[in-house]
């Protein structure tokens, strides 16, 4: 008996070691970018532009780039990702279609990004001749983030309640006041935080874009459809490659934390969303 | 009765969300196309021989085999070392840990599962291979081992979530009864919760899989970077070449010219094709735990 | 002919094949309530959801037979099954309030039919709120959440909503059947004073109930249907 | 190829340049000047690698391609209107890991580093250095560096080293690589030459030629490269006046500043060397 | 004092500081079968639980007063609970048996506890399935898997389970609200048969069923817990 207690109380500790380890690494990870990156970061670091190669000003325009390719990659993705979802789960009643459907979001899902980025390129820049623009970045990452947000908001509007559905449609609703009603309202947070996930994942994107969107200096705010942007990813990249000044590595550690805490503030923010939702749920 | 079946009500809604479902399902069947499409060149120049050559030269010849190879075996180490880690943290928090703690880590990993792949990268470079060298007494430490070390620790967080929630979906009436036979919990969580939510955690592993294998940037600066088989094969610490590795390396070279880019997509091509088949299985496991 | 609010012909139903009632014919008078009784598991819901065609949703389940609401065959195709539900209302069993205001569940059906302004709203929230007594209890805290009602609330607030719509048949499933003896009778008593207007079918468990409050009784069991005399002694008369 | 969303350079004010990775930093560095007198001009730079730069230019989907390599004989046949101009020139040096230099290996001769490629050679010891195993870091093909260095070696720019035990691409890459081993052998531009990648001299017969920018200056440190700016034609309107920007002693300097060796000298050349030693 | 094999004293239970049983106490015989009743949600399962700490794992869930289970206060922190939920069996309304061979089912907890020979494993399964009165249905399909058995034999294999761990105390709750009347009268048998070796308390709605196999009874209402006296008139007796 006191051998199985024992032998318990081991595995437990073995266990609380492994989870603890696990953990390190988060804080392994912020230590090494906060440690690396910090003095890069000043006022000046973020609302400058970058100059002579990374090595003065800031990263103004790169975190402009990041957000718009983020924003506009979401604003494109989200109403074809809602709009699919709505299809597949108020008309498509055939089992067939709707297996076929699910396989496809699901193989998308499947993709490695980087065929997103050699694709887009070929189908973007060569094909359509847009050449390397923000919209090309924008449609590739939307391309890329669909599963994520179908595949949650898909969660979200499968699990609204029976009896709501029945409750809008024994009122006579036809299926597009349904949706307003009664299936976009009850999934308001499957859609939110299915966004901001795929808000997260195209931030920490770089290998899809760099040749198809951005360009490494030279640029603002785009003027207009085919210009390109820089980012947070590809700029870290190229000074990490290519800089042979130790100030630009700092200023690249500086970049990254500055996107790591733009991913941070989108998790916690989905974190946040749908731990009171589920508390509202408990009550 | 056919057709009011498929498709009974017709408003503008249903044109609409119909509209927006068929650009999805358009935009990924392009993409499929295109895979395939661009990929024909180089298996016309080459055949099967492309899957089963080993030399690659760009202009010269172009054989996958060490990039599959070395994708594979990244991947089946980051899965060894992933796995005691993602199930360790998993039943920890699923089975002994309190609501607020269980949040905490919980948390954590959902913030590390966000961690962008470039600074992976960066610690990469950085860190993990010194580290590699240092502590295997290598001369070199761009190695196979080191990007599937770096891997696990990128696909930690989403194999322990899913993990986890295989966990909880064993109902707890299992719980109840074994506990109730007088088990320790450690016995109940090994002899019971495990063996039931077994098709989940390996679903959970598959899903993981995937990941892996697609992670470019990262692995790129660690792999070391040569189309190599080590020698002998098994030797985790010599340097190699992933799929994405190769294409992400040789990709803005290519772009969009000549048998080598039909030869980068064709790789493409396979690692979706690999993928795939890992995500399909894992995802019929899920499936079946539910 | 058009006596009949729903008469139904020859009609079987069925869930993937199986049948739950067998060719079985019966009328249901207008402006009358008519009380549908039968055991666990015998079809009385389903009998229910069938003529509003609620069962729409459900793959597999089949509809054979002639169903005439309102004189009209309702699962002919050229029908429009929106107006269908709007002019045939039902109440579920379960209370089911959405997550808004209580002035806002009550006028949520209505805002996707009328056309009337925003003052009418008001109007008619109230008027349906005093249809179900349940203005005076409500009438201060019209924008609370609806979920803090009590059940018997909650189950006049769904009422409440279903009559916004001004439905021609009223089809309640068990409405009491979640509530106390005193919020029963309440709603008892809202059923008898809707009947004027209103044609009403009501699924019920409890035999004193449809005693009560219903004219005719129908009864479902071992896949038929059929019309008991009113006001049978409890436990007589087999179908 | 034409139509669809292509814009000439000619008639708006948006300047496209990609390629080289090597050459990236002066032009970057470059274009915000130019940009700084010519606010009206707007001069985007990428990076990509040599390939992406000719193929831009070839495509007019760039103004401007950089390259740091030659135009191969296929690439001129597929664009039959390819135009370079040589805006400095960047030697590619063998480099060694410090600590080998330090135990007196200082220079080797063209068949030693070729046997060292070539998996011949595969120990310090065997070149007079410690008895370690080297560490042979390779390019990726298709870098200019790597086609310079193997046309020295062995007259070929594309030939095969199978000696090799790594593979990188950036000059950044190899050169964190080199300093952090202890045993490797690699190829850099001589701008990334410091003091924990020591360049190491060629020996030919009893002479050696260190990669010091005056030997590259005067031409006898052999492994050596253009860095080209590549066009569609000759440069000409907004492009043309970059370019001649670039030729001009303001863009020279920056040449210089990038540890590169200008065409049209702006300053002595002892002062550049000077500046780059860490 | 040890004459009793459970004994209560001022006990209050609750969740997250809700009670649902407040400072009650009672005691169970040796030897006995005692049946607790009352009315749904009154607490009659949680405190079968919480005689065999079932309710460790429930978040919130605490235990004010003395429990003594065989003599000893359980809620000691000194105490090992896996050994005292070997000494305290208990049987789940639902049936939950394990996906594994019939047999394997039966020896599941028996294995973690006895130190004996494969060959006294089978005979302890044939005993403890014979004790239930399986044997004979299922000697020749030991190794079928558990789940095809009927949801009678299940409830019973569930049984087996848990005697072939021998233990002192047998709880159950309401192990026969899932069967049909003649595996219930099975069962009762079984408890009837047991009540020699082991001391038994069930939980069970059926007020019959309480009459025929228990010699106690414990009315759980209210919050609070009573004896009643043994075999009374249906519906009599108010706690
Ligand atoms: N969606 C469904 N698919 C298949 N069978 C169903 C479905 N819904 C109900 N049934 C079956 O149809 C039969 C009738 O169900 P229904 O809900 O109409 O019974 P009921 O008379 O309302 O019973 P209760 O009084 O318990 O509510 C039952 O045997 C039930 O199992
Ligand atoms: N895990 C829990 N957390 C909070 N409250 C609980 C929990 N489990 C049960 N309760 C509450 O405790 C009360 C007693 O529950 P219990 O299951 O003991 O009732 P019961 O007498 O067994 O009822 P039944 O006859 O329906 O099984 C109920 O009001 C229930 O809602
Ligand atoms: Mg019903
Ligand atoms: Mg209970």
């Amino acid at each position: 008996m006191n051998r199985r207690l024992f032998k318990e109380r081991t595995l437990l500790i073995a266990l609380y070691s492994l989870t603890v380890f696990g953990c390190l690494v988060l804080a392994v990870i912020l230590a090494t970018v906060i440690t690396r990156g910090g003095p890069a970061l000043s006022g000046t670091f973020l609302f400058e532009e970058a100059r002579n190669f990374g090595l003065e000003g800031g990263i103004l325009y790169q975190i402009a780039g990041t957000l718009i390719l983020m924003t506009g990659a979401a604003l494109v993705c989200l109403p074809v990702a809602l709009g699919s979802v709505l299809f597949q789960t108020e008309f498509l009643h055939s089992p067939p279609l709707k297996k076929i459907f699910r396989l496809l979001i699901y193989s998308l899902n499947a993709v490695p990004t980087i065929i997103f980025g050699l694709i887009g390129y070929l189908f973007f820049g060569v094909f359509l001749e847009a050449g390397v623009s923000w919209v090309t970045g924008v449609l590739i990452l939307a391309v890329m983030i669909l599963p994520t947000l179908h595949v949650s908001i898909h969660e979200a509007v499968e699990s609204i309640p029976d009896h709501y559905r029945e409750a809008g449609l024994a009122l006579g609703l036809s299926p597009g006041q349904q949706m307003r009603a009664v299936v976009l309202p009850q999934s308001l947070h499957g859609i939110i935080t299915g966004t901001l996930l795929g808000l997260a994942r195209a931030a920490g994107e770089t290998a899809a874009i760099m040749f198809t969107a951005t360009a490494f200096s030279g640029v603002r705010l785009p003027q207009s459809w085919t210009e390109p942007v820089t980012t947070l990813q590809t700029h870290i990249l190229v000074l990490a490659q290519e800089a042979a000044n130790p100030i630009a590595l700092t200023n690249a550690w500086g970049a990254g934390l500055v996107l790591l805490t733009l991913v941070f503030i989108l998790i916690t923010a989905t974190l946040w969303i749908r731990s009171g939702l589920e508390m509202e749920a408990e009550r | 009765m056919n057709t009011r079946s498929l498709f009974p009500e017709r408003g503008p809604a249903f044109w609409g969300t119909g509209f927006t479902a068929l650009i999805a399902s358009g935009t990924i069947f392009i993409l499929f196309v295109s895979l395939v499409i661009e990929s024909v060149p180089v298996f016309k120049t080459q055949g099967v021989s492309f899957l089963w050559g080993t030399d690659w030269f760009a202009g010269e010849a172009y054989g996958a085999l060490p990039m599959i190879f070395g994708s594979l075996m990244v991947t089946a180490i980051a899965v060894v070392l992933v796995f005691p880690f993602a199930l360790g943290s998993a039943i920890l928090t699923s089975e002994f840990l309190n609501g607020r703690l269980r949040l905490m880590v919980k948390a954590a990993m959902e913030l590390l599962a966000g961690v962008p792949g470039i600074i992976y990268g960066l610690m990469g470079i950085a860190l993990l291979t010194i580290w590699v060298r240092d502590v295997f007494g290598l001369i070199d430490g761009n190695t196979l081992f080191t990007a599937g070390l770096l891997l696990a620790v990128m696909v930690l967080p989403t194999v322990m979530t899913l993990s986890e929630d295989a966990l909880r979906a064993v109902p707890g009436e299992f719980r109840d009864t074994a506990l109730s036979l007088g088990l320790t919990r450690m016995e109940m969580v090994l002899k019971v919760v495990v063996p039931q939510a077994l098709p989940g955690l390996a679903g959970a592993v598959f899903l993981g899989l995937g990941r892996a294998m697609g992670e470019t940037i990262a692995v790129m600066l660690v792999i070391g970077g040569i189309d190599r088989i080590p020698q002998p094969w098994f030797n985790l610490f010599a340097s190699g070449q992933s799929i994405p590795s190769k294409i992400g390396r040789e990709a803005a070279e290519a772009l969009g010219f000549d048998l080598q880019w039909s030869a980068l997509i064709a790789l493409g091509l396979v690692l979706f094709v690999m993928v795939m088949a890992l995500s399909l299985a894992g995802n019929l496991l899920l499936r079946r735990a539910r | 002919m058009t006596a009949h609010a729903i008469q139904l012909e020859r009609v079987r139903l069925s869930y993937s094949g199986k049948a739950v009632i067998e060719t079985a014919s019966c009328t249901v008078r207008k402006n009358a309530v008519t009380a549908v009784v039968g055991p666990s598991g015998s079809g009385k819901s389903t009998l229910l959801r069938t003529l509003c065609r609620m069962n729409d949703r459900i793959p597999g389940f089949q509809v054979e037979g002639q169903v005439q609401v309102l004189g009209r065959d309702i699962y002919d195709p050229g029908i429009n099954v929106y107006d269908l539900r709007k002019r045939v209302g039902m109440v579920f069993q379960k209370p089911c309030v959405f997550p808004k205001s209580i002035v806002e569940n009550v006028l949520f059906g209505l805002r996707f039919h009328a056309t009337i302004n925003g003052k009418n709203f008001s109007e008619r929230a109230e008027q349906a709120l005093r249809d179900v007594f349940l203005w005076d209890e409500v009438k201060d805290r019209l924008d609370d959440p609806a979920h803090t009602l009590s059940q018997g609330q909650q189950q006049r607030l769904a009422m409440a909503r279903t009559l916004a719509v001004d439905p021609e048949i009223l089809l309640m499933d068990e409405p009491t059947s979640a509530l106390d003896p005193k919020s029963s009778r309440a709603i008892e008593d809202l059923i008898l004073s809707l009947k004027d207007k209103h044609t009403i079918v009501l699924v019920t468990h409890n035999v004193d109930q449809a005693e009560r409050v219903a004219e005719d009784l129908i009864c479902v069991d071992d896949k038929t249907i059929c019309h008991k005399p009113c006001h049978p002694l409890p436990g007589e008369g087999t179908c | 190829p034409g139509g669809g969303f292509h814009v000439l350079a000619q008639d708006s004010a948006v300047i496209r340049v990609a390629g080289s990775t090597t050459v990236l930093p002066i032009v970057s560095r470059a274009a915000e000047r130019f940009q700084a007198d010519h606010p009206a001009i707007k001069i985007t730079v990428n990076a990509g690698g040599s390939g992406v730069g000719v193929h831009g230019a070839g495509t007019r989907r760039l103004d401007i391609g950089l390259a740091s390599r030659e135009i191969t004989p296929k690439e001129n046949d597929r664009y039959a209107s390819l135009h370079t101009t040589v805006i400095g020139r960047d030697a590619v040096a063998c480099v060694v890991s410090s600590e080998i230099f330090r135990s007196g290996v200082h220079a080797l001769s063209r068949k030693q580093i070729g046997d060292i490629y070539l998996g011949k050679i595969t120990n310090w010891r065997q070149v007079g250095g410690p008895d370690r195993q080297i560490i042979v870091i390779d390019k990726e093909t298709h870098r200019g560096t790597r086609h310079v260095f193997m046309r020295y070696l062995f007259g070929k720019s594309n030939a095969r080293a199978p000696g090799a035990r790594l593979v990188t691409g950036s000059n950044n890459e190899e050169q964190a690589k080199i300093a952090q081993s202890d045993a490797a052998i690699g190829l850099l531009s001589i701008a990334w030459i410091n003091d924990d990648v020591v360049g190491i001299g060629i020996r030919e017969g009893r002479r050696v030629i260190k990669p010091t920018l005056e030997n590259v200056r005067s031409g006898r440190f052999p492994i050596a490269r253009n860095l080209n700016l590549v066009t569609a034609g000759e440069p000409n309107d907004v492009v043309g006046r970059f370019v001649d920007y670039m030729l001009s002693p303001k863009g020279q300097e920056l040449v210089q500043a990038s540890g590169y060796i200008p065409i049209h000298s702006p300053q002595a050349v002892s002062k550049v060397a000077g500046s780059h030693s860490k």
